[in-house]
């Protein structure tokens, strides 16, 4: 459906460099990096506002590298929603019905069907500069999507919400995927927001596309320490495949060997997530395995959960919930086992 | 706007005197003027049709100045809004010249290239447009001292266009011409309006470029130089507070419009 | 600044000319004036004393003018910048009211309170400062004229100091004054140099304000008028290029300044 | 040491109204409140750049209310560090000093110590304005400190950097709490940031100081809806108290009963955090106790957690870890069973 072939951006200080990525028909495609990673220059270049210095874009087939915005039929919706501030808000949903002198009926029938969809009858005398942040977002997305776009670009629409509306039109947006199996590229730089919205998820950062797939994916298995570091996978040990005992796969970094699970993987760095660390009283920590005891050298709060970091050596960070938290008594100074499965260890190649 | 704690008094006290003084200057002639003169004189003064033409003819020449500005100056305000290209600032620096060069020598400039013996001179002659004592003449000499603030304030209007409101409209389907015609142009329209007013005012006050090249037909500035030669302060008075009075009508306006630009 | 897609070339093709037809206006005579001269005869006016000295003139009294309004000026800028306060607006409209007050109407207002019949006249008088025909006179007409520009400038560059710097600079200790000189007027700088600059130039370029109250001794800007009445355009037109050129040097630096402003 | 009586501020829309805090000696206290709640305008009153309307503010029981910002030994550190950009970094640090006229010995030591004390001595020379956000914020730190404050006043200092930076400059801030032992008030509208820094939390919100206590206490006993909506404990219930069987205390809310602790607590709303709502296959849920079966509703994916809301009804939702989710394969439309301690029940009166 969008197929990004070889693309190459230069602006300023930030280029994004061969650039290739395929999003099928009705996917919700989250593409996620650091700020200043040029993603909303991604979105621009599909949407044919600025011109890539090399490179192919097709949607639904169709090359349009080379031709003007008004002839690509994908719609943009900005992180500030960027409404027309001098049209009301009927107006500004009518511009592109309009603007594409789409006949008398059918105009009709795509306005207040956007209407509908979002509940904003409303809404439709009032001035934009009027609205909420909420509304707004609801006006951007009916405007962008009463022209049927073949592709609908969203620009970080959550980052600039409270965290309840955040939530609002985060259910908003996955009800209005499954009505209207839209074509979506959704761009961020938050990765919680990535995994709570993408079908697939596309980590960009240093100018490239660092890794395509599945949330559950690039959560468990990044191929980069890029990619791990982003999404926040903080246990992350550079060392070796080794043989450990009764015929089981290891990996050696430094004096700590993980067992692995049977498999294929190969490569020179190990990653097991927070949350597939378990914390046990010492006393309870089974014999064999993932197992080791340490000493609790620092607890970052993060209200419903806590990151524990326990001293093996080297350090490894658990994810505790306040209950276990409470439960256990955790303290700084204080010793604990740890302990995770063979499956959570996840070998990969920097 | 965040308020501050005020500088404490004495540092305020001092600026206030030095900021006073200034004020006072410049409120004290033009205060003067229009409150010591007589009502009466200045009715006369407007039966006067020497007086009257002159004024009229005035504003007339400022407007066409300032026509003339709109349809060859806001399409180039928005280039350079809107558009990167090498030269730019060059271009934009050539723009605001006539802000700097002596108004007088500006006069003999364009007479080097409008007067009969010279190029456009001559080319305009062949369709009957002589600009020595001229109508045309005032007028280039007008648009020639206050196209700059047109343009500048244009651009500055276009400038503040979210270039993503223009973004979003060719995605919708606008080409390049509606995006103008449809979003960039009305959300710049009361900058461009002040720029418009400010190019009026400034064109009507010119002076030194007009008297250069057509001391005849007489503006009202010109009038007022001719008159207090000729006959002295007292005489150039009258028509020098209606041309001031005027001037205020105009700057009211104009604020009013920049205020609102401000806020919005 | 991020570029965007030029409008479709014929959009793009109809700007261009419109804007090249202006340019053309504004940089023919300019050009003209300067590359049509032949420098022998430039020298040759350099060394007339009555060209000279009349340029000298006009450049000490411009520069008398702008220390002036620097004094006055800059403090108010920084009220009008850092305090709210009622009647702002007002003040700032008064301190444009010069850009709008044709100048030979300007010339007249003047006279009416600096005239030696007259209030402030009088006062000067009592220590030995005339303004009709006297260096004091082409200030008073310079300084009114040209005034805004610095207050204008200066006044951007305070506004654009971040008050959060102030702030902190004060609880690290710095009095008002302290903060002022170590903090705000550094960082304005740039814009306030600017504004003088600007200022200077364009109390050089004053003509119509200027020939009411000081005909003699004659500035630059006079002596070109006064040429061209006398003899004709060709003699005019050695001092106008002179002017033209001084106009173009210290224009030149203005703009190397406001574009490193605009940078930084 | 900070004490704030029935403070009064009114900016345009805002309003502070009758705000009364108190900070003790050597506490690091972090105001906490919506975006727009003014927060900002708070420090800068305490440092005197404001007036405010009404209200006293003492700091070391000296009354400052009318005190110039340089008579109150208060320092300001601003979200975007606010460094001098015409002066070296050197000159940054040395500024106050100069401007106290601090002896050249005494100020030649609280120089070196504050250069040691963050590790900068080797960004002295630079301009500011070629710093990393990192770098900015301890050359901000390290001017505010050397004149040594009696208060340290900072401003969202972790709003604007990504990730990474932010936990680093987090533990940067609680070594250098240890280290220097200086009153600190931090604002900030980021929840997790106040747990994880305060000694205190006051949550602003509506022009009001609406709680005041220790981010446990705000966590598992807020006063209200406003503080138990803004710490994101999403079940609350309208209700009353009640007798549950054998002599136990109970909280009704339409079909359903709770079972509280035995204590004094009394109010018309109950609140459960998602964290210690327990998620069960039903064939284990124990009898008797809180206890419920409902059917999951809807999986808020937010990466090493999720939020399952599940309909009992009403909704209640519990936090699962990622480990949970894959354990007990939870998907829309199961039939789990939930559990929570009768001590998990905060009631409160709206």
């Amino acid at each position: 459906m969008i197929s990004i072939r070889n693309l190459c951006v230069e602006l300023g200080d930030f280029t994004l460099k061969d650039a290739s990525l395929d999003v099928e028909d009705g996917e919700y495609m989250v593409v996620v990096g650091p700020s200043g990673a040029g993603k909303t220059v991604l979105l621009e270049t599909i949407a044919g506002l600025f011109h890539p210095r090399r490179g192919e874009i097709r949607l639904r087939g169709r090359d349009v590298t080379r031709l003007s915005p008004e002839e690509r039929h994908v719609s943009i919706v900005y992180q500030d929603h960027a409404l027309f501030p001098h049209l009301s808000v009927r107006d500004n949903i009518l511009f592109g019905l309009r603007m594409r002198k789409t006949d008398a009926k059918q105009s009709r029938q795509a306005f207040s069907r956007a209407v509908e969809l979002f509940n904003i009858a409303a809404l439709l005398d009032r001035d934009p500069t009027t609205l909420s942040g909420g509304e707004r977002q609801k006006v951007a997305l009916a405007r962008a999507l009463c022209v049927s776009p073949d592709v609908l670009l969203v620009d970080e629409p959550l980052s600039s919400l409270d965290p309840r509306t955040r939530e609002e039109i985060e259910a908003e947006l996955q009800r209005l995927h499954r009505a209207l199996d839209v074509t979506t590229l959704h761009v961020t730089h938050n990765f919680e927001e990535a995994v709570a919205l993408g079908d697939r998820i596309a980590v960009i950062g240093e100018g490239e596309v660092k890794q395509v797939g599945t949330p559950e994916d690039i959560f468990r298995k990044p191929n980069s320490e890029f990619v791990a570091g982003f999404a926040m996978s903080r246990n992350i040990y550079p060392g070796e495949l080794c043989a450990a005992d009764a015929g089981r796969r290891g990996f050696k970094s430094g004096n700590l060997l993980f067992y692995l699970e049977n498999g294929n993987a190969a490569g020179n760095r190990a990653v097991i997530r927070p949350e597939d660390v378990m914390l046990l009283p010492r006393e309870v920590l089974p014999n064999g395995g993932n197992t080791f005891a340490g000493e609790i050298v620092r607890i970052a709060d993060r209200g419903s959960t806590l990151y524990v970091d326990v001293q093996l050596p080297p350090v490894i960070t658990a994810l505790a919930t306040r209950h276990t938290f409470r439960e256990m008594n955790l303290k700084t100074g204080m010793r604990v086992g740890v302990c995770f499965d063979a499956s959570s260890v996840h070998v990969f190649q920097e | 706007m965040r308020s501050r704690i005020l500088p404490r008094a004495w540092l305020k006290g001092t600026f206030l005197i030095l900021g006073g003084i200034i004020l006072l200057f410049i409120i004290a002639p033009v205060g003067k003027m229009i409150f010591a003169s007589s009502p009466s004189i200045l009715m006369e003064s407007l039966r006067d049709s020497e007086i009257t033409s002159s004024i009229l003819l005035t504003l007339y020449a400022a407007l066409l100045a300032t026509v003339i500005g709109f349809v060859l100056g806001v399409p180039l305000a928005y280039l350079l809004a809107k558009t990167q290209f090498p030269g730019k600032k060059l271009i934009e620096g050539i723009i605001d010249l006539p802000l700097v060069i002596p108004h007088s020598a500006a006069g003999i400039a364009l007479l080097f290239v409008f007067g009969r013996n010279y190029f456009m001179g001559q080319a305009f002659d062949g369709i009957g447009i002589r600009f020595l004592d001229s109508l045309a003449g005032i007028v280039i000499a007008m648009l020639f001292v206050s196209v700059p603030f047109l343009i500048d304030s244009a651009k500055e209007g276009f400038k503040k266009v979210d270039p993503r409101l223009e973004n979003v409209a060719r995605t919708l389907g606008a080409t390049p011409w509606k995006t103008f015609s449809r979003i960039s142009f009305p959300l710049a329209r009361r900058s461009i309006t002040a720029g418009c007013i400010l190019m009026w005012a400034r064109g009507m006050s010119e002076f030194g470029a007009v008297i250069i090249i057509a001391y005849h037909p007489m503006i009202a500035p010109v009038l007022v130089y001719e008159k207090f030669e000729t006959y002295g302060l007292n005489y150039a008075r009258p028509i020098a507070v209606i041309l001031i009075l005027i001037s205020l009508v105009v700057f009211v306006v104009l604020r009013f419009l920049l205020y609102r630009r401000e806020r919005s």
